[in-house]
């Protein structure tokens, strides 16, 4: 087995009384395509944010490349309420990283709802995710001491938005551009950050199925290309069961399900919970 | 130390009340709006303004003391439409712009009237009486405000949990586009909302100037503030909280106005130190800790952003 | 409408220039306050300077009748409004300013006074600091040292006070001078000083009162502004106070006398003029303001006299003395003229020492009876 | 890849600025020095700074904060502080025997640390209360410049800031004009230089702005959740922001004190902030070029233009209605109104004064296309 990139242990985030996941573990491995699904509702997002650092889970850990980058135990209010498991079992190693930090390590993500940067031009959208990277300070950024560095960023976030096919409207406002060149410069914006893994959150929503097909192909390329992992959140079935080398499916916050694309499409407890009745 | 003490609770317990009255205003359109609504000092000066100018008209005060208060809360009523409710898919500090601006207006059109001058406020008999409480002797608006807040809260709460409209500004309070898709027509919950928080302003006016006489154009400001540091102190969007938040504020700032006496007596310093200077400070500096410490306030209630 | 108006402002900006030029015009600055904590004083001094003008519109300067045109400025009682408000005056090419109430302001516009080398005449503001390091800033009132030691004389000899309270507005240069001055003359006279400051826009004064009672204070000494001054009378009555309430020639107001009427609050003041001294002035006064409505109004309401009126008054006159002993409108002529211009006005002989301050050797202290809201004159205080 | 923004908008912003200095040197020295038009200039400079400083933090990264005054105020006080001459201050300083300070520093350096002082403080108040939300933060800002000024104000601290007395006879505008022996004024700066150190700071936020980490606070502004997924450490981008602007105000504030020739706390209020906020949304909300116009305008409206308002005013036999005091005001809150419900873009919007010519050739590009 290679190296993984991504461990979740025993994760659970719980909202007041609401379980929005339970005792979810998981891992990556490197170079892997790995699909995150269920119905609606099922706590994907939720477990994306607690990977990415906007939610502090309530009980569990996560590590990325062997490192603690979340970990947490129900305290205080939530003792009482707290209703998953193990809440003794990560005492004493409490750790929250920023997201900022935690991107800075290596982990990007696009947003479900697109969260584009509505004020500026596409280029700039994606220049923005070269900010990360910089070696310049407040002061040598101000006196473009660092123009080098500077022209450098600017070379490589055209070239992103080469990639993904949209440098012919880089200078567009970004929220001026179709949903689905959106979705694509959401992407472009993680590339330039440079990350080993990219979680991508419902990449294909939207998109008809022509450009779905095409969205697979992408990802396998930028997926090659930048040598990295890759976690997606997806509904689109033909998608997922193309490009996935493996599925974790959970339902109300809980793994029903893992394994490969075939493993999961004969899967019994899948095929009631979700494939069954409502393909969306 | 109880004589010590007892006038400055008295003082706080009175400037509270008025506090309160206030604070439900900010309390209940921010609660609605998200909004803080800076002109809300504002209209309570007006209302004392407006109080100054009926009576010197001649009109009797048994007749002047209720009209002020319908004009206030038709004050209230305008602010918001022309002001407030064009803004209202427009960007939060749009609207907070919005009520600076208004406030600026509010007191720069009193500026004007008045020119300049203060104007003394029109004596309300008995409740300007003076009477004696133990060691402390004050009037007896002082005693009246307290027992008038509490009798208008419960009046207040009892028509947001038992009439329809308090259900429709409940219903709105926890979910605006929710509410707007179930029909409630929020234009008409918002109106309600800032005519309920205006009359009491202007109720709060007729209390606050009893006691302290004089109107300017910058009378409501400072006690605008106070207030609406009562209601985030309790937690902002809730009434029982503002209410509680103000009269702390109220008797905190006046325990601070006298804390070198205190200090004083119970031989802690030797000689006193300005600390009065600070009594508007405080009460900032005790908004700074609650919002770090607690941001949600009191008794307020914390949500999570949805992402 | 909006059109209407715009033409109408158009048309008379036009024809300002015009009437500037038909005859010969000296202008003279008023520098006061018309609005804010001390618009009240700010209004009663520039009433008395209004009414000296419609006495004597016009002046003889080199041979030459002037007409006296009044320029004013409203300086809203605050320093950041100040800068503005004596620029104002400036550029209108004024020869020389009349006051300001309120010792801050008149610190505040001082510079560009200095810098225009135009000479103000201080009216009624006391603080040394105005006319103290600089040649252009004169007044014709007494100074706060010497008024502080005549409060803190009749405190301590006359009242007998051994403790005194002081409440001062912060960042009022005023209030805070004066109230130094008297803590240091009450200190040397073996009494205790107690203050305490509070902030601008402060309107609850009742922890404040009840300091003073809990200090066993013997006089409560506030030298404010005359809109904090009838709050703290108002609520010293409804708290009780038992003892005289002290402050400087700020409370020398009828608004100050009607908020202490009806009360048993005991107001003592120290001022500069007291109504009957002189009986013409007090006559001409009067019908002057019951004959103009808006001067009525600006003098509260009622044609009591202020003394702050008779500042202004002789104020007026000491600028026309100026004008006439520097033979010309300019400023820089009438700065050099005004150290020995000397008159004698209403409130006394007016003569300027080497600072630029009137010699003033008295000041009067007056007290509100109660039952009529009238100044009562108690006594002339000097001190060597 | 290199973008190809065009030199051409840039050469002709600065043209336009040189100009406008040029003009001013000019006036300087022919118009006479009573002139309203001058203290409108200086105080207009002053305000242009602190308004784009303002704009750094509520336009530029979405801070809505309410505490300019307050560090206006830590920055006219430490300039008054330090450069009052050694000789003057048994004066200034009357009640506390002369004060503390016994020396003073160069005036550039007295700004300079006039900045620092306040963005000093901008930092101690950034670490609790910028994790504030939006109006939070805005009344926690405000309350803080309320706090501040009891401080100044405070008598135990009297031989520092001369407690409630006011600071004065440091050195202010009039004294960069140059001198011969007998003190006449050979040449005129004491608009330009204001012109100056106002331009320097201004110039200098646009670079920020421009940089990577202008973007980044821009970023920011758009959305937060989505700027710390891109790696930019919120917590320290806002502390930045927070205390650049406030180097800058504080900077503004020493100016301000140089304007009126007196440092008196009592007078940076909660109003003085709104004004400036007023400014910012005027010129637009994110436009460094509106807010410098816009301070302009609004200190020329006040102070000059619409002073006439204020006095009576006869047509012939006809006594023009309703002016009297405070009229003025009364217009002046009214136009602010109709610009904040119904130009809510301000003058400017967020464009600048180098993309309207670049702007027009964008529509002609797209319109080609």
């Amino acid at each position: 087995m290679s190296k993984n990139v991504l461990r979740l242990e025993n994760i659970t985030m719980q909202f007041g009384g609401v379980v929005a996941i339970n005792d979810l573990s998981m891992r990556i491995d490197e170079g892997e395509i790995v699909a995150l699904i269920g119905p609606n509702g099922a706590g994907k997002t939720t477990a994306f944010n607690c990977i990415t650092g906007v939610y502090e889970p309530t009980n569990g850990a996560v590590y990325f490349h062997d490192k603690v980058i979340a970990a947490a135990h129900p305290t205080g209010k939530m003792k009482r309420m707290y209703a998953g498991n193990d809440p003794e079992k990560f005492k004493g190693m409490h750790v929250q990283m920023t997201p900022d930090k935690i991107t800075h390590m290596g982990i990007a993500r696009t947003f479900q709802n697109i969260r584009l940067f509505k004020s500026q031009t596409a280029f700039e959208n994606v220049l923005i995710g070269t900010h990360l990277r910089r070696t310049s300070n407040v002061f040598s950024a101000t006196f473009h001491l660092n123009d080098k560095e500077e022209n450098r960023n600017r070379e490589k976030a055209m070239e992103l938005l080469d990639i993904v096919g949209l440098a012919d409207v880089a200078e567009e406002k970004a929220t001026s551009l179709p949903y689905g060149k959106q979705r694509r410069l959401e992407i472009a914006r993680a590339l330039a950050t440079e990350p080993t893994l990219l979680l991508l959150d419902e990449p294909a929503a939207g998109m008809n199925p022509q450009e779905t097909i095409e969205l697979g192909q992408f990802i396998q390329q930028i997926k090659n290309d930048f040598n990295l992992t890759v976690f997606v959140i997806e509904h689109h079935m033909d998608l997922v069961m193309g490009i996935s080398d493996r599925i974790y499916v959970i339902e109300f916050g809980k793994q029903i399900a893992e394994g490969t694309p075939e493993e999961i499409q004969n899967n019994q407890a899948v095929i009631d919970a979700y494939l069954g009745g409502n393909d969306e | 130390m109880w004589d010590t003490i007892f006038p400055y609770l008295l003082s706080g317990i009175s400037v509270g009340g008025q506090y309160a009255l206030i604070a439900i205003g900010y309390t209940m359109v921010y609660g609605i709006l998200r909004l803080i609504n800076f002109a809300h000092g504002d209209v309570f000066m007006v209302a004392g303004i407006m109080m100054v100018y009926i009576v010197a008209a001649g009109v009797p005060l048994w007749v002047a003391i209720p009209l002020v208060l319908i004009l206030t809360a038709l004050v209230g009523f305008l602010i918001e439409r022309v002001a407030y409710k064009p803004l209202r898919s427009a960007p939060r500090m749009s609207v907070m712009i919005s009520a600076i601006g208004v406030s600026y207006t509010l007191q720069n059109l009193v500026l004007y009237i008045t020119g300049g001058l203060n104007k003394q406020y029109p004596t309300i008999p008995w409740i300007s009486e003076t009477i004696v409480l133990g060691t402390a002797k004050t009037k007896l608006v002082t005693v009246i405000t307290p027992v008038l807040v509490i009798v208008l809260v419960v009046a207040l709460v009892m028509l947001i949990n038992k009439t329809k409209i308090g259900m429709a500004m409940r219903a709105v309070s926890k979910d605006f586009e929710t509410s707007q898709l179930m029909g409630i027509k929020i234009n008409q919950v918002i109106s309600a909302t800032f005519v309920i928080g205006s009359f009491l302003a202007g109720v709060g006016s007729v209390l606050y100037f009893t006691n302290y006489t004089t109107v300017i154009q910058t009378s409501g400001a400072m006690p605008g503030l106070k207030a609406f540091v009562a209601a985030v102190f309790g937690g902002i969007g809730s009434i029982p909280g503002a209410v509680i938040g103000a009269f702390i504020i109220g008797i905190m700032e006046n325990i601070i106005k006298g804390l070198d006496v205190i200090l004083f007596k119970s031989g802690l310093i030797d000689k006193p130190v300005g600390l009065a200077t600070f009594s508007d400070a405080f009460t900032f500096a005790l908004l700074i800790i609650i919002l770090v410490v607690k941001p949600t306030g009191l008794f307020g209630e914390s949500a999570a952003d949805k992402v | 409408m909006m059109k209407k108006v715009i033409a109408l402002v158009l048309a008379l900006m036009l024809m300002l220039p015009a009437l500037a030029l038909a005859e010969d015009i000296v202008k003279i600055g008023i520098y006061e306050p018309a609005s804010g904590d001390s618009g009240a004083g700010g209004k009663q001094e520039a009433l008395g300077v209004q009414y000296a003008n419609v006495k004597t519109p016009t002046v003889e300067i080199g041979g030459k009748e002037y007409k006296v045109e009044l320029v004013t400025a409203d300086n809203g009682s605050s320093t950041d409004k100040a800068p503005s408000a004596a620029q104002k005056l400036v550029s209108e090419n004024v020869s020389v300013v009349l006051g300001s109430y309120g010792s801050g302001v008149s610190i505040a516009g001082s510079q560009y006074f200095a810098d225009a080398k135009i000479p103000a005449i201080g009216l009624t503001c006391t603080n040394p600091q105005v006319t103290a390091g600089n040649s252009h800033y004169f007044r014709v009132c007494f100074l706060d040292p010497f008024q502080g030691t005549v409060l803190a004389n009749y405190a301590s000899k006359t009242l007998g006070a051994a403790t005194a309270y002081c409440l001062g507005e912060l960042g009022n240069d005023y209030d805070q001078g004066l109230i130094t001055y008297f803590k240091q003359a009450f200190e040397a006279l073996g009494g205790t000083v107690i203050k305490e400051d509070f902030p601008t826009g402060t309107s609850d004064f009742t922890s404040y009162l009840t300091n003073a009672a809990m200090y066993g204070a013997n006089v409560f000494f506030c030298p404010v502004s005359i809109a904090y001054s009838t709050q703290i009378i108002s609520q010293a009555s409804a708290q009780g106070l038992e003892i005289p309430v002290l402050g400087g020639d700020t409370l020398d107001s009828n608004v100050v006398a009607e908020a202490a009427k009806g009360t048993n609050v005991q107001v003592i003041i120290t001022t500069f003029y007291q109504e009957g001294a002189n009986a013409e002035f007090d006559e001409g006064f009067k019908a002057w303001l019951n004959s103009d409505a808006e001067a009525l109004t600006n003098n509260g309401g009622n044609d009591m006299i202020s003394a702050v009126s008779v500042m202004g008054y002789d104020g007026y006159y000491t600028a026309l003395a100026a004008l006439q002993a520097a033979g010309t409108t300019d400023s820089a002529a009438v700065m050099a003229a005004l150290p020995a211009v000397e008159i004698d006005g209403v409130s006394g002989h007016i003569a300027f020492d080497e600072t630029g301050d009137a010699i003033r050797t008295s000041a009067f202290v007056k007290t509100v009876d109660n039952a009529t809201g009238e100044w009562l004159f108690l006594t002339e205080q000097t001190v060597e | 890849m290199k973008s190809k923004q065009s030199k051409r908008p840039f050469i002709i912003t600065w043209v336009v600025v040189a100009v406008i200095y040029l003009a001013v040197f000019i006036a300087e020295q022919k118009l006479p020095a009573t002139s309203m038009l001058f203290t409108v200039l200086k105080k207009g400079a002053t305000y242009a700074l602190v308004a784009v400083s303002m704009n750094l933090l509520n336009g530029f990264t979405g801070i809505f904060s309410l505490g300019q005054a307050g560090f206006m105020l830590v920055g006219a006080y430490v300039y008054g502080i330090f450069t009052i001459p050694v000789e003057l201050r048994a004066q200034v300083y009357q009640y506390y025997d002369g004060g503390l300070v016994q020396f003073t520093v160069p005036v550039v350096l007295a700004m300079i640390m006039a900045g620092l002082a306040a963005a000093f403080f901008a930092f101690l108040i950034g670490l609790p209360v910028l994790r504030l939300k939006s109006d939070y933060l805005a009344i926690a800002t405000l309350g803080f410049a309320e706090i501040v000024r009891a401080i100044f104000q405070w008598n135990n601290l009297g031989p520092l800031t001369n407690g409630s007395n006011m600071l004065r006879l440091f050195p202010n505008f009039n004294d960069f004009n140059l001198r011969d022996a007998d003190g006449n004024v050979t040449v005129y700066l004491s608009t330009l230089i204001p012109f100056i150190i106002s331009g320097v700071c201004i110039f200098l936020i646009v670079l920020l702005i421009r940089s990577n980490y202008g973007r980044a606070f821009k970023a920011i502004r758009d959305d937060e959740v989505a700027a710390e997924a891109m790696g930019i450490n919120l917590a320290h981008h806002k502390q930045l922001a927070f205390c650049i602007s406030s180097f800058f105000a504080g900077v503004g504030g020493a100016m301000l004190a140089m304007y009126q020739t007196t440092v008196q706390a009592k007078s940076f209020t909660t109003a003085m902030t709104y004004e400036i906020l007023l400014i910012v949304v005027i010129g637009g909300i994110g436009s460094v070029t509106g807010s410098v116009i816009s301070s302009f305008l609004f200190v020329a409206c006040s102070e000059w233009w619409l002073r006439f308002l204020d006095e009576k005013q006869m047509i012939g036999d006809f006594e023009v209605p309703f002016l009297r005091n405070g009229f003025r005001l009364v217009v002046f809150s009214v136009i602010i109104m109709i610009v904040v419900l119904f130009f809510r873009r301000g003058i400017m919007g967020d464009k600048e004064l180098w993309d309207l010519g670049s702007g027009a050739k964008k529509q002609e590009r797209r319109a080609a296309k």
